[in-house]
């Protein structure tokens, strides 16, 4: 696959950041990353901050103009660069700045949603919400929702019993053989 | 002075890009007298030590087909790299995985058991399995290791060019042949291939409507499709507008819709979500019960979004239990 | 294109006085983003906003040591201009700038030091990752049209238009009803001075109509609006009055001469106090005074058998029954929407006994009962005809209830004095007003609340629970919080205070000029305090009550500033446009047309010839939708790249 | 200890494969291992997939014979949805199946089997290929073979979208109607296809039959098995590749049983060797009796000398008369000698052709009407086929969304992999003494499996997962001490 945004052959510091597994000493805590579009949900996460209502600190937020910008490459993206879940913020029906940019992206997650599924990855860790600008509270009680699940429901083991970390050196001989690092047995057919 | 060597190798694949080589016809003649081709199981009879003699770097290019899944494949490729300049990794499979690569979508002991446990057509008991090692009476046999998931060439080794299509068109073999002989292969990293989507080839994109929603989907043995209207605006998921050209829309000649085996522009980076993204934004659903009952009708979105590229997606394989509507346990 | 040679990033992390530094360690933050890939420069400031921590970033790129400028502070929706300013100042395109916002999403939100210090990391480091992707371009402009457009014709429009056309611009005043004053119009006195209200309007009424800059559209609204801030398309949907404008000269000739001697129905007014005539003048001073007929009211329109004598009574012969609405389209610069309020609907609370009891009345239909041109000539006459011995005003109907609408009027506590003033005065009638609290903070509001208590209005101070009927009078009931019992004081007449809410089309009106309002429905300013008569899109201003509860004085303040921004931007001549718009690479596009379905502002065209699509990115408002739908990835948002958004995952997700 | 002499990777065949060969104290050879070291797990990763997209995920099991695999799956969905195409879909159908054949067998004639033949076992490597045939043949006849498989390409992707991995397959009938165009190329195809089919004998009678040695060498008992066949027939027990039952003849040749493809669970079972991925065919009447030939054992053969075997005719007249040539020249029916795999496989061609010419004139095939709409609640359905390498049987079932939720495949050199196997190990028997294996040598072991035009991709279409281990000590005697077992 042609080497475009970087994302495929991942650069050094990203690769140690993959192979030490060191979250297995302290509890897990989720990383969530979240798209929110700046009218509405952008603009409740900074009532949110006006008014301090605390919430998880594993909330990143992703600044986008609009819920519909949102492109389900950035989704599987967030899951490949390690995070646990992915929460998109956008204006509810009706109040789009740009008037049908939410619908658009209601499609879009409903679609991912099913495919993501197939993939066995869990539905808690895709969430979208309609939070209107004046909604600081919802911001707060739905990161809050979200960390919580996530935090009981576990890291997300991506590519961690795969190929992945065999990729993650490039291909040439030193990995070759696949018991030394694969740990999965094969159960008794 | 000596013809420039090159070598044609396949891995996980299904034979299809040899036969697309051989499809060159007397291009293939033609290709025969500008390069020395030293090394092609399917139709010379040179083995591998033959290529294990070679220089390093011997070899102007390597034409390499076939998603990597063996031990003894990624041998082979790794021996191919380091005789070779060039490297193209040659069809889908190599480019993105291929349908082998569906394969990522189960584990290895769902996979095992199907092929040597659950097939009825088994002689019972099917106690027996291929083993890594086996002793029989004259000595011992040993059989490839095989990873747990599928790969594409550049998960593996560094590939220099990418020719994708299942199989790649012979108009753009031919092209990547004559480019190799004459010096004119462009910068490395480059597909060899329009970097632009199907719609630019396609005869009916002129009968597609301006503003395209689509009201439900549909299958194409549901309905007798219209051979002179855009697949898309009856329905069908037609991939065209989220896959690269180059083959000329010979499937929509076929008045069937594109599955994607060109996989995605240079502009694009997973290619099953974006072409999710293009498909779904058509939908004309607006409340959430009729864009979940839309939504619903693509029944298979990994085999219909990820068909040829699940390897090479982000997420590159199922991680835990299937859930919702995937069939598989 | 990929941008040429290693990026030089400057990060400057603000303590934003404690706001910042009480929760998230700046030091550490400075250390840490000095190793992020392509940092040349990290520094720290109390106050990055200020001129000091501006003259910062300005003086590392003329120095040469910056290229990029990440600024982890506040929300971009507070100081992005500020630092995209500060940036463009330094020499190089305020778009290679990113903030990491680590006051609203992190200080703010994030009880434990240290989570909050890992988190502000982490969005320093996808700002890093992001700026270096980011591609310099120059700010666009785009001429601004000279003529401007104001909806509603109450007195918040015609400050405004008459601002604005005194300043030499061409103004469109378009208003709903058949005369432009407002609810101002229907009013009798003012507070606090007791101004008589058509006094102080009527000329302003006038002026409107004599002033050659604007043109009135009374009778119409506005039916569509296209195009982006400087160039506005807009069509007004002319309904018709069935009497030619230009020819009627308000001699009311033709009111006499109609077959109906009596009005037939309810005056809206009035409040419906009186009824009117099928061809009607809303009051004397209506604006312009031209006459209307009323379709429904009108006989000839259900038996075309009426003998029209209107027709013969009109010298001018004004009336033409074929009238049919007309759209006019216009083209404007920037629109001041002053579309006013609606009284709370006292029905809604029962316990008072609006409707039930004839004796209760709405505050607006006392004020017409007082106004000389009313029903009653400006006498205090009730339904049944009686003079009323004793009246109570209820304050907060409608307004400061849990139940009803939240938030306090403003103008009640006002309103009430005055009309507590005038019934006295118009009827000798002993008045009791019952209050939560008195609110009085405009200039003189004070004193008058004096004046009136002087005069002997009576005032107990508790919210009324309800008002009954018993053996022939209203008693109002309430808890005196003062004296601590409750009360049960008996009345001829009961005047409810009602509150002020927003126009029942104001969900219709605010989707058509694609603005945003609260929660209880009042449009949205671009920001409370540093921004009230803006909306976020850029060409439409707010003024007066639609914006929310205000008296006339805060309302014509409001029209002033309104005309005043509107003014800047017109006489400017030109306005920057969004700069997030989307661009498709014409070499690469499939013509596909996902796109094209994709804008609701038909920004995007296709071209069949070169089968290839474009985006007008002057009407592009920059929400990337089509980017996000481009199945061959040959659409992108200037700022919102998917190399950009990628690269600030890893960064987010790698810190 | 590891084998002495390795054949790797086994060439001029489609799919992976390696020889290994052990060595007698005396030089000779002990035992000689064909093993096939890919698999890729089609019959799991089709579970989920939608039952219509079986013909185009399938096709990629093998890119020489898509076609085979097209046709089988898109039977298969007729029978999962219980709907019958309309005549001309069938015949369209038809006439693009046969086309493959034609251009399918010649491949394997000219590019593949062939050379050895027509080149000579014994000429150097670097000539015993397609470019070697070129030169022997004459570049005239060179761009003639290669100029008919060009037309018969062209005819297929006009008929069926593409000619490699076909998408024209729909359950109850085709995508697209034959355009008057379509039916023009398609007559003047199978007149040169006939010609073509004829000058292919004649070239086989010339250079193969008229050499002593190249008879001797197909008669010579190194490359002879007496084993069961199996093959598809009409109703009147003509060799058929696009419907009929399937009938299996004994070694003497008498009629064993018929069924129809449904019942291919009843008569077919796999055994599956440690050392190989690929799984052995045999007749479960018979069972599996190691691998040995005979009546006794279940090993059965498959493809054009079988197909002959098991039939009492062709259905066309010219490949009627090849096919008496061919039986009166090698001493009657069956005939069990594996190289006479190659000429069965011309009379074939040649049957073939004259099928597409047939086709191409019947009047029903242009008929517009194409595909039937299917309206039933899919469930099961099996789908059987003729590929040109040997009987294949796609069986499937799905939930009634029409989602794959089972799918089993016998796949055409699967049948043969058994016979296979007993092919190479003889010819390495017969032709390795004293430890002397010199390439020429190596390359008439390889025509043991050369002549079946085995698809390993085919054969090996699953995936096995983590590698079980079995590590067998024993004492210099060879007795059993131990065994350390992790699967």
């Amino acid at each position: 696959m042609p080497d475009t945004a970087g994302l495929v052959k991942l650069p050094e510091e990203m690769a140690a950041a993959l192979a030490t597994d060191d979250t297995a000493k302290q509890p897990f805590a989720p990383t969530i990353v979240a798209f929110f579009c700046t009218w509405c949900t952008y603009t409740a996460a900074d009532m949110a901050g006006l008014s301090r209502m605390a919430y998880s600190p594993a909330i990143r937020v992703v600044r986008l103009m609009c819920s519909g910008r949102l492109d389900p490459q950035f989704v599987v993206a967030a899951f490949r660069h390690g995070a646990d879940g992915v929460l998109i913020g956008g204006c509810h029906p009706g109040d789009c700045h740009y008037q049908e940019g939410n619908y658009k992206a209601l499609r879009r997650v409903a679609l991912l949603r099913s495919l993501l599924g197939q993939l066995g990855i869990e539905p808690q860790r895709l969430r979208l919400e309609w939070i209107s600008a004046s909604e600081g509270e919802k911001v707060q009680r739905v990161c809050n929702e979200m960390a919580e699940q996530l935090r009981e429901l576990g890291p997300l083991r991506l590519g961690s019993q795969g190929l992945q970390a065999e990729q993650v050196q490039n291909g040439h001989q030193e990995y070759l053989s696949i018991d030394t690092h694969d740990p999965v047995e094969a159960t008794t057919p | 002075m000596t013809k420039p060597k090159v070598a044609f190798y396949w891995c996980a694949s299904c034979g299809g890009c040899e036969e697309a080589v051989v499809d060159l016809d007397e291009d293939l003649l033609a290709a025969t007298s500008l390069v020395d081709v030293v090394f092609w199981p399917v139709a010379l009879d040179f083995k591998r030590e033959d290529v294990e003699a070679l220089e390093d770097g011997e070899l102007v290019a390597s034409f390499i087909n076939g998603a990597v899944r063996t031990s003894e494949q990624e041998e082979m490729v790794a021996l191919l790299r380091r005789k070779s300049q060039a490297v193209v990794a040659f069809g889908s499979c190599a480019v993105l995985g291929g349908i082998p690569g569906l394969a990522n979508l189960y584990d290895r002991e769902a996979i095992l058991s199907t092929v040597y446990r659950e097939a009825p057509s088994l002689e019972v008991p099917a106690t027996t399995f291929p083993m890594k090692q086996t002793r029989v009476d004259e000595g011992e046999l040993s059989l490839p290791t095989l990873w747990s998931s599928v790969c594409t060439l550049d998960d593996v080794i560094d590939v220099d060019y990418y020719l994708p299509g299942c199989a790649p068109p012979p108009r753009l073999i031919w092209a990547a042949l004559s480019a190799l002989v004459e010096g004119r292969l462009p910068e490395k990293g480059a597909v060899l291939a329009p970097d632009v989507a199907l719609c630019s080839e396609c005869p009916l994109s002129a009968t597609k409507p301006e503003k395209l929603s689509v009201s439900r989907f549909r299958r194409p043995h549901e309905f007798l499709a219209d051979p002179e209207l855009c697949l898309l605006a009856q329905g069908l998921v037609c991939l065209g507008p989220a896959t690269r050209a180059g083959c000329e829309a010979v499937c929509i000649a076929g008045n069937m819709p594109c599955t994607g085996c060109m996989g995605p522009t240079t502009r694009v980076t997973d290619y099953g979500a974006k072409a999710l993204s293009g498909i779904a934004s058509l939908l004309a659903a607006d409340d959430d019960a009729d864009i979940t009952a839309r939504t619903a009708e693509i029944v298979d979105p990994v085999g219909t979004f990820y068909r040829y590229s699940l390897p090479a997606s982000l997420l590159r394989q199922r991680v835990g239990e299937t859930v919702g509507n995937g069939a598989i346990k | 294109m990929p941008n040429a040679g290693p990026v030089k990033v400057g990060v400057y992390v603000c303590h934003c006085g404690l706001n910042i530094a009480s929760k998230v360690d700046v030091s550490q933050m400075v250390a840490y983003a000095a190793t992020l890939p392509g940092v040349s420069v990290a520094r720290e400031y109390k106050f990055m906003c200020a001129d000091p921590g501006q003259e910062l970033i300005q003086q590392d790129i003329k120095d040469g040591l910056v290229d990029r400028v990440v600024v982890a502070s506040c929300s971009p929706l507070m100081h992005e201009a500020t630092f995209r300013r500060a940036t463009s100042a330094g020499g190089i395109s305020p778009f290679l700038f990113q903030m990491a916002n680590i006051r609203e999403d992190v200080a703010w939100v994030t009880d434990d030091r240290d989570a909050a210090t890992e988190k502000a990391k982490a969005l320093v480091g996808g700002a890093v990752r992001r700026v270096s992707e980011h591609e310099s371009f120059e700010r666009r402009y785009v001429p601004v049209h000279p003529e401007v457009l104001v909806v509603g014709g109450g007195i918040a429009g015609i400050h405004a238009a008459l601002v604005m056309a005194e300043a030499g611009k061409h103004v469109y005043l378009v208003e709903k009803e058949a005369t432009i004053g407002g609810h101002m119009a229907r009013f009798d006195k003012t507070f606090p001075t007791l101004d008589c209200s058509a006094c102080i309007l009527t000329p302003k009424m006038s002026s409107v109509r004599a002033n050659p800059n604007i043109t009135l559209w009374t009778y119409s609204d506005v039916e569509s609006v296209s195009g982006f801030s400087g160039d506005f398309v807009v069509r007004v949907r002319r309904r018709p009055r069935y009497v030619n404008e230009d020819l009627c000269t308000g001699c009311l000739s033709c009111i006499d001469a109609c077959i109906y001697k009596r009005g037939r129905t309810d005056d809206p007014w009035n409040e419906g106090l009186s009824k009117r005539r099928p061809i009607y003048m809303a009051f004397p001073q209506a604006t312009p005074s031209v006459v209307v007929v009323d379709p429904e009211a009108c006989v000839d329109f259900r038996t075309h058998k009426c003998p029209r004598p209107c027709v013969d009574a009109c010298e001018r012969n004004a009336m033409d029954f074929d009238q049919k609405p007309r759209i006019e389209q216009i083209k404007v610069g920037a629109i001041i929407l002053a579309t006013g309020f609606h009284t709370f609907d006292a029905r809604r609370i029962p316990a008072y006994g609006y409707d039930r009891y004839p004796g209760v009345y709405t505050s607006l239909e006392v004020e017409r009962l007082l106004n000389a041109s009313g029903p009653t000539n400006g006498e205090l006459v009730m339904r049944d005809g009686s003079h009323p011995r004793r009246v109570a005003i209820v304050h907060c109907v409608g307004s400061r209830d849990a139940n009803t609408n939240a938030y306090c009027s403003r103008v009640c506590c006002m309103y009430s004095l005055k009309l507590a003033h005038l019934v006295r005065e118009r009827s000798g009638a002993e008045v009791t007003e019952f209050y939560i609290d008195l609110r009085t903070p405009g200039k003189g509001y004070e004193e008058f609340y004096e004046k009136i208590q002087k005069e002997g209005t009576r005032f107990v101070r508790g919210r009324v629970a309800q008002v009954t009927e018993e053996d022939g009078a209203l008693v109002v009931h309430a808890t005196d919080t003062i004296l601590g019992k409750v009360r049960r004081v008996p009345v001829d007449m009961v005047i409810l205070a009602v509150g002020m809410e927003p126009q029942p089309d104001a969900e219709d009106v605010r989707r058509l000029f694609n603005i945003g309002c609260g929660a209880e429905g009042f449009f949205t300013e671009r920001h409370p305090k540093l921004a009230p008569v803006s909306t976020f899109t850029d060409g439409i201003f707010l003024a007066g009550a639609c914006q929310g509860p205000k008296d006339i004085p805060d309302t014509v303040a409001q029209a002033g500033a309104a005309a005043a921004e509107v003014l800047a931007m017109v006489d400017r001549g030109s306005v920057e446009i969004e700069p997030a718009t989307a661009f498709i690479d014409a070499a690469v596009c499939s013509g596909c047309r996902t796109c094209v379905g994709m804008c609701p502002f038909s920004a995007i065209s296709f071209d069949a010839a070169t089968n290839v699509a474009t985006v007008n990115e002057v009407l592009c408002k920059g929400c990337g939708t089509c980017v996000a739908a481009c199945p061959s990835g040959a659409a992108q948002q200037r700022l919102f790249t998917d190399a950009e958004i990628f690269a600030e995952l890893e960064g987010l997700l790698y810190a | 200890m590891s084998a002495d002499i390795v054949i790797d990777p086994i060439t001029r065949l489609e799919g992976h494969g390696r020889i290994e060969i052990f060595l007698d104290p005396g030089g000779g050879v002990n035992r000689a291992y064909l093993q096939i070291p890919e698999l890729r797990g089609f019959e799991k990763f089709a579970q989920g997939r939608r039952a219509e997209d079986m013909p185009q995920i399938t096709s990629r099991i093998c890119g020489v014979c898509p076609m085979a695999h097209h046709m089988a799956a898109t039977k298969a969905l007729d029978d999962l949805y219980k709907v019958e195409p309309p005549p001309a879909g069938h015949k369209i159908r038809e006439l693009a199946y046969s086309t493959f054949l034609v251009e399918d067998h010649a491949l394997h004639f000219f590019f593949l089997g062939g050379p050895d033949l027509l080149v000579g076992p014994d000429a150097p490597k670097a000539r015993r290929n397609i470019l070697g045939v070129v030169d022997a043949v004459g570049l005239e006849v060179g761009k003639e073979v290669i100029g008919v498989r060009r037309q018969l390409r062209a005819l297929m992707t006009a008929v069926a979208g593409k000619s490699l991995h076909p998408v024209f397959g729909l359950p109850g009938g085709v995508a697209r109607p034959l355009s008057k165009q379509d039916q023009e190329e398609s007559a003047a195809a199978a007149t040169r296809a006939v010609n073509f089919g004829l000058f292919a004998l004649d070239a086989f009678r010339k250079i193969v039959l008229a050499d002593k040695a190249f008879v001797d060498m197909i008669m010579s008992e190194a490359y002879t098995h007496r084993t069961y066949a199996m093959g598809m027939v009409d109703a009147a027990n003509r060799v058929a590749f696009y419907d009929g039952n399937l009938r299996v003849v004994k070694p003497d040749g008498t009629e064993f049983l018929t069924f129809p493809a449904r019942e291919y669970l009843d008569h077919v079972a796999e055994h599956v060797e440690p050392w190989s991925y690929m799984k052995f065919s045999f007749l479960k009447e018979v069972g599996w009796n190691g691998f040995t030939d005979g009546v006794e054992s279940g090993i059965y053969s498959v493809a054009p000398l079988a197909r002959l075997n098991v039939s009492d005719g062709m259905a066309t007249p010219r490949a009627q008369e090849a096919y008496e040539e061919l039986f009166s020249t090698l001493g009657g029916k069956p005939v069990h000698h594996t190289l006479a795999i190659h000429w069965a496989r011309l009379v074939e061609m040649l049957y073939g052709a004259e099928r597409m010419a047939e086709l191409a004139a019947d009047p029903e095939i242009m008929n517009p009407v194409v595909r039937t709409v299917p309206t039933a609640v899919p469930r099961e359905g099996i789908g059987a086929v003729e590929a040109p390498r040997g009987t294949l049987v796609h069986h499937y079932r799905s939930d009634e969304a029409g989602l794959i939720t089972f799918a089993n495949l016998i796949v055409a050199t699967q049948n043969n992999a058994a016979r296979i196997a007993l092919s190479v190990d003889k010819a390495a028997r017969s032709l390795i003494h004293n430890g002397k294996a010199d390439d020429g040598l190596l390359n008439r072991i390889e025509m043991a499996f050369r002549a079946y035009d085995p698809c390993m991709g085919c054969a090996t279409h699953s995936l096995p997962g983590q590698m079980p281990l079995l590590v067998e000590i024993r004492d210099s005697d060879g007795a059993l001490l131990g065994e350390v077992r992790r699967d």
